[in-house]
């Protein structure tokens, strides 16, 4: 119940009750809205900005957007169940540490990469504990340990970098299928994307994550086991922070402890732009995949549009503000119209 | 350091020297050369832009600055591959990471573009020249003599350098801890390295620490501007005014109080805004086929003169300066 | 004592919607000075949206609040406060974290030297209304862990503290016993004696006869009737509540009982219930009666495993329950329709598809998926049998009326098709017609041999429905009457522990 | 070792559970208010014991003086972000807000050398209640989550200090030497920083404790549905609150700017979840209702004597922020557990007389 809308009128229920009605529909509609402002941009920036259209161009859009993509897939079904978890970027740079330091110590890369992916499991299971077995909220637990997984990864590898992957692995991070401009990487992420938006929309389990994030104590009336559930996401999380770490390693071909620094409120901002709902029990994958391609777009038409990274700051921050307040003024608009026609005639 | 980090995905190895120089070509008229330093709005870039600028007026070039806010190899990469959608022909760039951005820059190089670093390095196979500030060995060199003579070449001594990690503070301290093997600085002794993560907060706390943790210290050495203003300002505050010696390198706007005040002496410093101009030049001879980056070879830097390519394609800006209370208000910088 | 001077306040042909409910259509009546004035009327009448439009926190859609003879308008619940109208809601509103003190002045703390709040002052303050009424709660402890029913004295205290004229109470003595409910009225007689008027609610008629001087009936939204105590019985009450014969609500299917499904054996909760222990057979629907507070939804959510118990065991057709699981529970075939179908019953926010399918997602699935058809045609299925109305299956479920959601909640469970059901309160909330189709429902349910547990507030509906009645007072069983001894006295004696355990 | 105290006390002053024993009850009911605070002044005590101990320069006057200049801008912005945690909102953006204000008090300087340092201050203090009233007015007018709000702001601040900025920096020569000399001067040895800080903790304390507008926010983040139903005016308090916050955030960044006399567009960032931390660690509850400014206070002046005191130590440097990691967790697991035992206590105990 920490969640409850605070700002709900005092004649609350009937008035939200039309007011969900309509959010209702606005909200599925949100993936639409947000897919064609994307396709919007798309279009717009192919026309009128040169270089953008490019095959060269669309893969490095789609290598950058690649990290913070993996991260939102997860975060989005944390989010739902109205958890947090702000320790992603972290992760990320502790297992690209950690990566480096294994690899310093001459082990094969197949089994670094395993072993890491797990280290990230690892360290989502410790996000979980506290969060579902102490009882502590999400957002501390996750500032806590958002310092102290990048402590580690300095403790890990400190001021070195290790760089010395072999071209393999480098290359194979960059590859496109079929030397267009899809690269691989972008096509596990979709895969991976298919695989949580299939649990999340069409399985019991993405089921009851709806529920519990709207209402948790009816989900666990209803049999649903809560905790556990949420355990289990925080593993997934920091599992595919692990991922993302050994991508960003083997992209920039570089293991370093500051790698992804303060990427968190970015993929923060990415999911919330997608229509999730900070208090959980609203949103979609879709939406959230467009939210992460409409960012990383916009980022890269302004650049090649030689738009300076200032304004990048103030356009994310806008469009961040007005995902939310959009919706919500626009419903509000609507009640209080509705409200102003039944009292008229009365 | 890497084995195969030069490569890029799937492409060859980048021409490094294609064809021959030419060194009477003229510059070629209209080139669009880019500054992309590791972080925009950083004030010691900003002056090397503008050097770079004055450069790319005089060749009747198209200059522009870009980069990203936050000192990151990631949207680092991302802006080299902006600049290559962009088919921009000179990339004048300082490195956050020797290794993260080279894929892109060769990248870059495949479709045309030259390469510069200038402040900062990446691996030699990413790029075509580097201009160095000073040489390394000079830069340890000043510094060593300057704290050398402020404490009386005796004594404790400690360094508060910018992140761990940081490429050029790293290599300096090792030079500096060689100079400080000879025979005249037997008798100073460096205690520790500091690191204040060119975070001014940071290494303001660091140096306090310094001097609760070592006491007897006699003189802090900052490699960094950051660094060292914080320590300045700390210094200036305390007892120890004057009584701890402190120098290293720092922009005269940021130092002038200190040296006013009688907290530093002396410090030093290249101009970045001459590493700019040189970097242009450099870019713009590249460009025109006046060089290839082979050892040896020469180019006209404008009002600068002319420099010759070292070792590995490196071009070195010249000695620093060093600033002092008679100098000092001649810079604004 | 009913005068004809102005009343105080007048409720002027008030009507208030929310969406398609028309929760109260045009009633009126009038508060006078140095009376008590009772409302009654079955649940969802409509009295606690009165109440909430009394005191600022809905505004009527057509008609007036009249204060003084001039027609107000309550924006908001401080407007309320400031006319003079003290509301004690009818669930507790208090601040967790904040001391009783405070919670009882919030807003209104005495002040001493440069508009600094004086603590010592209300905590003297405090303590003088609760010895008032005569109860000793610490005014420095924060409120989260008191008992419903101080929680509730912490709410009369705040409705005295504010010397207000009309003092308006929504079932203050729902939590209370026979004690403290004679302080209350104690002190609601001497305020009325200074000329303040009180609007009280409550299903009790004992004491609405004992306190109020006048009475309004509502049903359904619409008001009644408005007569002096005096002139009425208990009997006229109700049927002016009701507005028919009352054993025709419930028409109970006699069901021959097959063997013993659920066994209770010994079960406790330390503080909250003790040794509480009973069977039921096939078909066989048992009430548990009891006042409000007794203990009787503790121990269904134990029963169901939402709430784990100290001691005893529950058993299903012999097999022991393993403590503290719901999804043990469900899998041996049990279900509970909880009390608070809006915190526990629904996900309100979800659509009746959703929550219609959320306990049995599982056998829904093909191949580990959810088509959305198998849902839609499984929750349009039910939904059609118990007679929902609504919109569409993909409407959210707070959209429908309140008795219709409560059947979402029954189909909910009912689709899993329990051998033993456990519903508590089912028809809080829902409306006549309705109520008695829940009874059809049941009634049939038991006579198709499923073991129903019935937790009950509504004594009629108890005794027409159970063929056994189990009378809980203070969390233990007090008695256990048969269809035939169950009548009212008996119930209500056990209830409120007056007469040794039967 | 900060259960410790706490727990002894309560199972001496809590034998029974008569009423007549509430005077007892009460005393130990308010001393766990108390308690922690007490808790991290005590864990603070024993850092500094520590670090004593090593190294006893740590404990001399100057030495101190440094602990309490760093902590000052700290703990005033722990102070503006506990007003609005309480009320169960949180705001993001102050790191921002802060850079933004510093930037502009250089650019007041600049542009007005003769400026008075006092209407500077003041000048600072307004800008940051604009940004804190823009949040504000969003929270509670469009009725959206402020975590969604102010992360958005916090880009915005930021982006907006930069176009502004357009890499320019403002060193301390471009500001008047009396106003650099607050930054670092002293008064009885103490600093002028940590003297502004105390009088800030002590007016938001007193106004939080004391006045009926600072414990409608209590009720607010404690059960804002609650708050209605009183007829609190919910929105304009929280928007209060906000303003407040960025008020807060405004008066730190112009004595961000006394004190470091070097400013750029990026001052400030990251800060947001450094203030929230020094909130948590000092007890303030996330989503509201309790907690006070000087546990917040503490929690601020606990992080950034880790942060000396690692550095005094001599502590390997990459160990540090894991430490400071550890310690969040840990002061949440104890604000937690202490919690968990007030509810206990409390728990299943009739307290009114039959
Ligand atoms: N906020 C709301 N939104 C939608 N419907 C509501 C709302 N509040 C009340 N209702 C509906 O209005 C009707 C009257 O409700 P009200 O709470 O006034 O009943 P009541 O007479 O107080 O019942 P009880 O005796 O159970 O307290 C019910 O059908 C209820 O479901
Ligand atoms: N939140 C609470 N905190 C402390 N005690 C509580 C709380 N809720 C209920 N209780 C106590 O638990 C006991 C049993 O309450 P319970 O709700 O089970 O009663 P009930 O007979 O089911 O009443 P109802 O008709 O309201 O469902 C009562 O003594 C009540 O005071
Ligand atoms: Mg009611
Ligand atoms: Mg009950």
């Amino acid at each position: 119940m920490a969640h409850d809308s605070l700002y709900a009128q005092p004649e609350a229920p009937a008035e939200r009750a039309e007011a969900h009605a309509w959010w209702r529909t606005a909200l599925t509609r949100w993936d639409t809205v947000i897919v064609v402002v994307l396709a919007a941009v798309v279009v717009v920036a192919s026309l009128s900005i040169d270089g953008f259209a490019s095959t060269g161009n669309a893969q490095f859009l789609l290598l950058d957007v690649v990290p913070i993509a993996l991260i939102a897939l997860p975060l989005t079904l944390i989010i739902i169940t109205g958890e947090i978890d702000l320790s992603v970027a972290s992760t990320l740079g502790l297992c690209s540490a950690v990566m480096g330091q294994l690899w310093l110590t001459g082990l094969p890369l197949e089994v670094i990469v395993v072993l890491v992916v797990l280290l990230g499991g690892l360290l989502g299971a410790v996000n979980g504990v506290f969060v579902t077995r102490f009882g502590l909220p999400a957002l501390a637990v996750t500032i806590g340990t958002l310092a102290a997984y990048r402590g580690l990864a300095y403790v890990v590898l400190g001021d070195r970098a290790v760089a010395d992957f072999p071209y393999d692995w480098t290359a194979a991070s960059l590859s496109t299928v079929a030397g267009g401009s899809l690269p691989w990487a972008m096509v596990m992420v979709l895969l991976l994307a298919c695989a949580f938006g299939v649990v999340l929309h069409v399985t019991p389990f993405g089921r009851k994550l709806y529920a519990m994030g709207n209402n948790a104590e009816a989900a666990s009336f209803a049999g649903v086991s809560v905790a556990t559930a949420k355990f289990w996401l925080f593993v997934t999380s920091g599992a595919v922070s692990g991922l993302a770490g050994v991508f960003w390693t083997l992209r920039f071909a570089s293991a370093r402890a500051d790698n992804a620094f303060a990427l968190e409120l970015a993929v923060v901002a990415a999911v919330l732009l997608g229509g999730v709902s900070i208090f959980g029990g609203r949103g979609a994958l879709l939406g959230v995949l467009a939210g992460v391609l409409l960012l990383g777009t916009v980022r890269n038409a302004l650049q090649l549009a030689d738009v300076s990274s200032e304004a990048l700051y103030v356009v994310t921050g806008s469009l961040l503000v007005a995902s939310v307040v959009v919706p919500n003024v626009v419903g509000m608009a609507r009640s209080w119209l509705r409200r102003r026609r039944r009292a008229a005639p009365a | 350091g890497g084995t195969t980090r030069g490569s890029e995905n799937g492409g060859g190895e980048p021409a490094a020297s294609t064809g021959t120089a030419n060194p009477d070509a003229p510059l070629k008229e209209g080139l669009s050369v880019a500054f992309l330093p590791k972080q925009i709005n950083n004030p010691y870039f900003t002056v090397a832009g503008g050097g770079g600028e004055d450069a790319v007026a005089e060749f009747n070039g198209e200059y522009k600055e870009v980069g990203p806010s936050e000192a990151s190899a990631s949207s680092q990469v991302s802006y080299i591959n902006t600049l290559t959608q962009q088919q921009t022909d000179v990339i004048a760039t300082s490195a956050n990471d020797p290794n993260a951005i080279c894929g892109a820059l060769n990248t870059a190089r495949q479709s045309g573009a030259k390469v510069v670093t200038f402040d900062s390095d990446t691996n030699p196979e990413c790029r075509d020249v580097f201009i160095s500030q000073a040489t390394a060995e000079g830069i340890a060199h000043v510094q060593v003599e300057m704290i050398a003579e402020q404490i009386g070449g005796k004594g404790k001594i400690a360094v508060l350098s910018a992140t761990p990690n940081a490429t050029n503070q790293n290599e300096w301290i090792e030079l500096m801890k060689e100079e400080l093997e000879k025979q005249e600085y037997s008798d100073i002794d460096l205690v520790t390295v500091a690191y204040g993560d060119d975070d001014d907060q940071k290494s303001f706390q660091e140096t306090q620490g310094l001097l609760r943790s070592y006491p007897d210290l006699k003189g802090i050495v900052s490699p960094t501007t950051v660094g060292l203003a914080a320590a300045a300002r700390y210094l200036s505050g305390s007892q120890y005014q004057g009584k701890v010696a402190l120098t290293g390198l720092g922009t005269p706007n940021q130092m002038r109080q200190f040296v006013k005040d009688g907290t530093v002496e002396k410090f030093a410093l290249w101009k970045p805004s001459d590493l700019g101009y040189l970097a242009a030049y450099a870019g713009a001879a590249l460009a025109s086929g006046q060089i290839t980056g082979e050892q040896g070879q020469t180019f006209e830097a404008g009002k600068l003169g002319e420099y010759t390519i070292g070792e590995n394609g490196v071009i070195v800006l010249g000695p620093p300066t060093v600033f002092e209370k008679s100098n000092i208000d001649e810079f604004d910088f | 004592m009913a005068s004809d001077a102005t009343p105080l306040l007048e409720v002027r042909d008030v009507t208030k919607s929310f969406g398609a409910v028309a929760a109260v259509r045009g009633v009126s009546f009038g508060l006078f000075g140095g009376e008590a004035h009772a409302l009654v009327g079955e649940n969802g009448a409509g009295k606690s949206t009165i109440v909430k439009m009394l005191a600022g926190v809905h505004q009527p859609d057509t008609g007036a609040i009249v204060i003084d003879g001039t027609a107000v308008s309550l924006g908001g619940p401080a407007e309320a406060q400031a006319a003079g109208i003290a509301v004690i809601y009818q669930e507790p509103t208090l601040f967790p974290d904040l001391s009783v003190a405070e919670n009882i002045f919030m807003g209104r703390q005495p002040r001493g030297r440069f508009g600094r709040i004086d603590h010592a002052a209300m905590k003297t303050a405090t303590e003088r209304l609760f010895d008032r009424l005569g109860v000793r709660i610490d005014p420095d402890r924060p409120a989260r862990g008191l008992s419903i029913a101080d929680q509730q004295l912490v709410e009369i205290a705040k409705a005295l503290s504010t010397d207000a004229r009309i003092l308006v109470m929504d079932e203050p003595t729902a939590a209370l016993s026979g004690v403290e409910v004679e302080r209350l009225f104690a002190v609601a007689r001497t305020l009325c004696a200074q000329g303040a008027a009180v609007l009280f609610i409550s299903h009790r008629f004992d004491e609405v006869f004992s306190l109020c001087q006048r009475v309004t009936v509502m049903r359904d939204g619409a008001w009644v009737s408005t007569d002096p105590v005096a002139d009425l019985t208990v009997d006229t009450l109700v049927r002016y509540m009701v507005g028919r014969d009352v054993s025709a609500l419930f028409p109970k299917e006699d069901v021959e009982p097959g063997d013993v499904v659920l066994e209770v054996d010994g079960l406790s909760r330390h503080g909250v219930f003790e040794r509480v222990g009973f069977s039921v057979r096939h078909g066989e629907i048992v009430a548990l009666a009891g006042l409000v507070g007794a203990g009787r939804s503790e121990v269904v959510r134990a029963v169901f495993g939402i709430d784990r118990y100290d001691e005893g065991e529950v058993r299903v057709n012999g097999e022991r329950l393993s403590n503290g699981s719901p999804r043990a529970a469900m899998a041996a075939g049990l279900a509970l329709v909880p009390e608070d179908r809006r915190q526990q019953g629904l996900v309100m926010e979800l659509s009746i598809e959703r929550n219609a399918t959320l306990t049995r997602l599982g056998k829904l699935t093909r191949l580990g998926v959810l088509t959305g058809r198998g849902e839609r045609s499984a929750a349009g299925d039910w939904a059609d049998r118990l007679r929902v109305k609504y919109g569409r299956l993909s409407d959210a479920v707070s959209t429908l009326s309140g008795g219709n959601q409560q059947k979402v909640v029954l189909a909910k469970w009912l689709a899993t098709a329990p051998t033993v059901l456990i519903v508590d309160e089912p028809t809080r909330g829902i409306d006549v017609g309705t109520k008695a189709e829940v009874h059809r429902l049941l009634s049939g349910l038991a006579a198709q041999g499923v073991a129903i547990v019935m937790v009950s507030s509504e004594l009629p509906e108890v005794l027409g429905m159970a063929d056994r009645v189990l009378v809980m007072h203070e969390g233990r069983i007090t008695a256990e009457l048969g269809r035939d001894a169950a009548t009212e006295e008996a119930v209500m004696l056990a209830a409120t522990g007056q007469e040794a355990a039967a | 070792m900060k259960t410790g105290a706490p727990v002894a006390e309560g199972q001496q002053a809590t034998p029974t559970a008569e009423p007549a024993k509430t005077n007892g009850r009460t005393r130990f009911v308010q001393r766990l208010w108390v308690v922690r605070e007490i808790g991290i002044a005590a864990a603070l005590g024993l850092l500094v014991l520590v670090t004593a101990i090593d190294s006893p320069g740590f404990l001399s006057a100057p030495s101190i003086r440094d602990v309490l200049l760093g902590a000052s801008i700290l703990v005033i912005l722990a102070v503006g972000q506990t007003v609005v945690i309480v009320s169960r909102n949180i705001d993001l953006s102050v790191g921002s807000v802060l850079g933004l204000v510093a930037f502009a008090t250089g650019k007041l300087f600049l542009a007005a050398p003769g400026t008075p340092i006092v209407l500077a201050i003041l000048a600072g203090i307004g800008l940051g209640a604009v940004c804190g009233a823009i949040n504000g007015a969003l929270v509670a007018t469009a009725r959206v989550p402020a975590l969604v709000i102010t992360l958005g702001m916090l880009y915005v601040y930021r982006g907006v200090d930069h176009l502004w900025a357009k890499g320019q920096q403002i060193n301390a020569a471009d500001m008047p030497a009396g106003f650099l000399s607050m930054g670092t001067s002293t008064l009885l040895g103490v600093p002028v920083l940590a003297f502004i800080a105390l009088a800030v903790v002590l007016v938001a304390g007193m106004y939080l404790h004391s006045y009926r507008s600072g414990r409608e926010l209590y009720a607010i983040g404690s059960e804002p549905n609650a708050a209605r139903l009183s007829g609190i005016p919910v929105g304009r308090r929280v928007f209060g609150a906000f303003v407040v916050c960025g008020g807060m955030a405004g008066l730190a960044g112009a004595l961000y700017a006394a004190r470091f006399g070097t400013i750029d567009a990026t001052v400030g960032t990251g800060l947001e979840l450094e203030v929230v931390a020094a909130a948590v660690v000092g007890g303030v509850a996330i989503f509201g209702g309790s907690g006070s400014v000087y546990g917040a206070a503490l929690g601020a002046l606990l992080l950034t004597t880790i942060g000396t005191s690692l550095a005094v130590l001599r502590i390997d440097p990459f160990w540090q922020q894991a430490v400071v990691g550890g310690l969040i967790l840990a002061a949440i697991g104890l604000d937690r557990l202490l919690a968990l035992r007030v509810a206990n206590r409390l728990k299943g105990r009739s307290s009114h007389g039959a």
